[in-house]
């Protein structure tokens, strides 16, 4: 009982707790493996892999906001046929995680033929992916801002993967709900969101802005309220379960997202914050149940819109 | 291995125009393996989000003391400024490769040189080429003479040369005129300090090698997340990279692009 | 020429430095005018204001979240007969600094209405037109996300209008250049930007939502790279001036808001953290232009994106 | 007029379960004009955005001390928890209303109600009654014997009753059913507590006029952001309204819909 306590089962993913990181924040895996137990975690996600290997934008690629951060990294990846080749088989050797591997592309047949590549590899659980970065030229944003352009896709590359599907949206829309329905109904299984938002800081002794990019994605804390009003929508528009995430920190950010609607978390920028931030959120949760009179995780998911009493 | 812990603030001193000397105390110093290596601190006091990369300056492993050497510039390092003996500062660490003190064999002669707030790291380096017999040269490159520290610290270890840009103190000029002025001669060179004084330096380095430490705005300080890549040099595939956090932050200059 | 450093020239509006309270944050300015002389500021800029005399939302109205705070208060004013019958009269003859009243509504009849009665009143300076109220059932947000619709809305407006209009524009988004762009070709003689982000926070022990109104209107800090990325992308594809705001506290943050490309500014949240905060900046900023080698604030406009030599 | 001003601890500690008394000292505190009149403080320490209300328990113009009792409950008052003597604090008042301490003339009763963090404002309202003649008592709820403060302080005023939910100290019960338990009589009654307990106090008070402090979720404190209203009563146009941080935090009961 007390084991499943944190338990959340969704679609391709048997999660033990309901934390994870976020996509682009964990590298692949390795460098945060050196500091903890990674099998902690609810599952392991993987940062976007594109068709091609990509080195992404000129530095400076990140820098600090009020409570946030931007970074336009630019989807740095090796190619998602050395991911499936060099990384992915020592990574499941090591974990028993469940692994989500996070697809980005420029074009349709990009992401359709990452979804296949990885799904075909035997070593994901679930995929998650990517129409909403805002930080490369060709491709991603464009892919999650338009409901009908987001729902072909999800349906080209559903028709393609052997493992459920989970569409990251972009908060960089009028109508969020018209976006997940949309892809709802092309077949996705679960809705992470969200992404970053479009931000930029001007260095205002140089007079130009801070990042190479000029544009980046916000993250972190700053971005908590826009995060927990969406999924509140979403949430109660769709029936796709969602990974919700944008500035989480601590078992109470977490608690609020699954209030919110959501069904798991993930957590980016508080990783560079405090290393250990993951296993910190996980060991605190039971006790914050406690508090609440909650026996389970899944009794706070949707709770702050659904009517009192049912769960 | 690198640890996260709350390490406490034994001394904290100004020892030049918005140069502040800052040592903790606390098990991390005992993991400091080399020279070079940064800690990536959190000044919780400017409710900034992100840590701040410092580069460690002097260890000492068995009073479990690391001290850091930095300028007060931003609200970060203005709070790392204003911590008081006592307080609790959240330390991650050590992180980095470090620079190779292996290199040379005792006797042989190493050139160091560090530009302004480059310097720090290039004193601990100094100290274990020295303990190793390795014959330490040092030249130190400021804007002007109140901007000068450990200039001392260095000496007592080879002989140093001080550069100013004003001429404030010592020659005027730049570490490259110092180094061609004075036609010094080393087996290796070490440097730690501006794109433009490292560029130079691997300019005129000539055959001997030249290891050198690289700066980029930082996220995790880890490995994990792209934000502080450089280039490899003579790279066909136009996507190898670097982590300066991770792989580096020294680099033997030939090694990457920068 | 040193009282001219800071001045700005606008649409009907001469302003002796760029720094005007945002809408909102500075109700019809008697409050702030016991606390300084109101004249010291570039513009005095009033609440909305509709045509009825609203109470607004429940309360809580307001909440705060990591560098940024939501507010739903939901346009509660005297209604535009009342205020141009008692307000104006009294604002104008106690203060010198230019006028700018904003209009609000739930329909296009009523947007027209206060409009024509604010302009003929000769007491306002400028309109400010606010389609972009997150916090209102009707009206409000959806005038602002559908370019067509704010574009005759900004025609209708500038139809029964003699002072020059500028449309405050909503981060909440996909394409705000779009929207800049339509107002512009319907008429608007500027742009305000941005209004808040919908946002929302649940309280964990409650497990509701914060704020009566469940949704609220995200400002302060955390917004403000929002803010400027909306305003370099806005400012070099359309010709007009526009008022930045978004997060301002310091003379700095006004400098990355000119040096983005907005003319002027307007400082909202920052005015209840401190709450001489605009005479405080104003004090600052000759000091930061010497720093900056910059003889006027004007010589700073949309900097950040303008090839260098050119002003 | 109220002010900005960074002020001074003087002194802080704990007085009963998670409850502290801060002292400050500065200009500002000659500016108080009336007990219930409360400080907007920005807990800087914390890195929150907005100022925090909280009551003035009480002053002292001549010695430019002020008084404030709070309960440590969220960041930013965990914050001010915190401060240590010779800390400066971002003051801003003093700000609101205050209650009327002349609608009473000497020799007339006034039943003073408190309930846990609401009683602190009551404090220096006793304090100016009794200075004018006016016979105070005193009922003081709390939640339980650990959460008491300020017993001797209103006792030293006037007759006190204290009231526990769980009769760990002084009356098992509410401060109503105190006031009734002992048909307490007055002649005007003055409270500040939780709005239950508000409410309960008005319809108990008969024709006695009820002054009372509201509490709202406040963004400037000052009038100007149209956070904290609340309804009038009996309004027929349906938009009238008070604004708790200006026309307030004392309201006569019947005034406003609570
Ligand atoms: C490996 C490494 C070692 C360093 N060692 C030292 C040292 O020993 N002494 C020292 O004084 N400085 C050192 N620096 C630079 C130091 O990290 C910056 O001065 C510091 O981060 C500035 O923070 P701030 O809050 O004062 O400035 P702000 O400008 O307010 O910082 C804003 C953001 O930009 C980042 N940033 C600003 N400048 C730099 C920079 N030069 N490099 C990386 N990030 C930056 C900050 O970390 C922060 O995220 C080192 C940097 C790196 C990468
Ligand atoms: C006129 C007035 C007088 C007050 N006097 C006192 C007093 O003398 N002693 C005392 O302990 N408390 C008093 N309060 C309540 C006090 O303001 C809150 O306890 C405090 O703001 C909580 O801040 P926090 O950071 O600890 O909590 P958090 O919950 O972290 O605060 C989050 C936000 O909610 C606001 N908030 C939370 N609770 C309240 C509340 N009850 N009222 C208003 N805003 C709130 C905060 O100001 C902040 O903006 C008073 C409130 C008002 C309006
Ligand atoms: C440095 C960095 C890199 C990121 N890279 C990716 C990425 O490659 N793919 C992706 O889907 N999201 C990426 N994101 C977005 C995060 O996965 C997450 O959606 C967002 O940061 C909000 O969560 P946070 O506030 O907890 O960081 C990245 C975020 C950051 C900060
Ligand atoms: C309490 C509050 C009330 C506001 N009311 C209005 C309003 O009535 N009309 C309007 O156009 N904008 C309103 N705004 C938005 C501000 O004018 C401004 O666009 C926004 O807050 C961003 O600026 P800031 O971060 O400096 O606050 C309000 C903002 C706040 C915080
Ligand atoms: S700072 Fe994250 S990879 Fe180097
Ligand atoms: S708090 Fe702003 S009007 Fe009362």
């Amino acid at each position: 009982m007390d084991a499943e306590r944190l338990a959340v089962n969704l679609p391709g993913l048997s999660l033990k707790n309901p934390i994870m990181p976020a996509s682009g924040c964990f590298a692949f895996g390795k460098e945060f493996g050196a500091l903890y137990d990674l099998d902690q975690l609810g599952a392991i996600v993987l940062k976007s892999v594109t068709r091609e290997s990509r080195f992404g934008n000129p530095t400076p690629r990140v820098t600090e906001t009020a409570s946030g951060m931007l970074n336009a990294i630019g989807l740095q990846n090796p190619g998602v046929d050395r991911l499936v080749a060099e990384v992915l088989p020592e990574l499941a050797r090591r974990h028993r995680a469940p692994i989500i591997a996070n697809v980005a592309g420029s074009t349709f047949e990009d992401y359709v033929y990452v979804a296949e590549r990885l799904s075909a590899s035997g070593f994901v659980s679930a995929l998650e992916l990517n129409i909403s970065c805002p930080n490369v030229k060709a491709g991603g944003l464009q892919f999650g801002t338009d409901p009908e352009i987001a729902a072909r896709l999800t349906e080209k590359v559903k028709a393609v993967s052997a493992v459920p599907v989970y569409v990251k949206l972009s908060p960089n829309v009028t109508d969020i709900v018209a976006v997940a329905k949309a892809v709802e109904e092309a077949g996705a299984d679960g809705l992470s969101m969200i992404n970053t938002l479009v931000g930029m800081r001007i260095d205002v002794k140089t007079m130009r802005p801070v990042l190479a990019n000029a544009t980046g994605g916000l993250s972190g804390p700053a971005i908590k309220p826009i995060a927990i009003r969406m999924i509140y929508e979403v949430s109660q528009k769709v029936k796709l379960p969602i990974i919700g995430m944008g500035g989480i920190r601590t078992a109470d950010d977490v608690i609020e997202f699954l209030l919110a609607g959501a069904s798991a978390v993930a957590v980016g920028t508080a990783n560079f914050v405090d290393p250990f931030a993951m296993p910190a959120i996980i060991k605190a949760l039971p006790e914050k149940l406690d508090a609440l009179n909650v026996r389970r995780v899944t009794e706070l998911i949707g709770r702050s819109w659904k009517p009192c009493g049912t769960a | 291995m690198m640890r996260v812990e709350r390490m406490t603030v034994v001394a904290n001193r100004s020892i030049a125009r918005n140069i502040f000397e800052l040592t903790v105390t606390g098990e991390l110093a005992r993991r400091v393996q080399a020279p070079g290596q940064f800690v990536h601190i959190r000044p919780e006091a400017a409710g900034t989000l992100l840590r701040r990369p410092i580069s460690i300056c002097r260890v000492d492993g068995d009073q479990k003391r690391l001290t850091v050497v930095f300028r007060a510039e931003g609200s970060g390092t203005k709070a790392l400024a204003a911590c008081r003996v006592g307080d609790a500062l959240d330390v991650f660490g050590p992180l980095g490769n470090g620079f190779p003190t292996d290199r040379l064999a005792s006797g042989a002669h190493a050139l160091i040189v560090g530009g302004g707030i480059g310097v720090p790291p290039l004193y601990e380096l100094s100290k274990r080429l020295a303990a190793r017999g390795v014959a330490v040269m040092h030249v130190l490159g400021f804007r002007s003479a109140c901007d000068v520290f450990y200039e001392d610290a260095f000496s007592a270890l080879g002989p140093t040369w001080i550069a100013t840009e004003d001429g404030s103190r010592g020659f005027k000029g730049r570490v490259t005129d110092v180094i061609a002025g004075e036609g010094l001669r080393y087996d290796a060179m070490f440097a730690c300090g501006p794109r433009p004084m490292l560029q130079a330096l691997a300019a005129m380095r000539g055959d001997k090698p030249l290891f050198l430490s690289l700066e980029e705005r930082m996220g995790c300080a880890l490995g994990a997340c792209f934000a502080c890549v450089v280039r490899v040099k003579d790279d066909e595939t136009g996507t190898a990279y670097r982590k300066i956090c991770a792989d580096g932050p020294i680099f033997e200059a030939g090694e990457v692009v920068f």
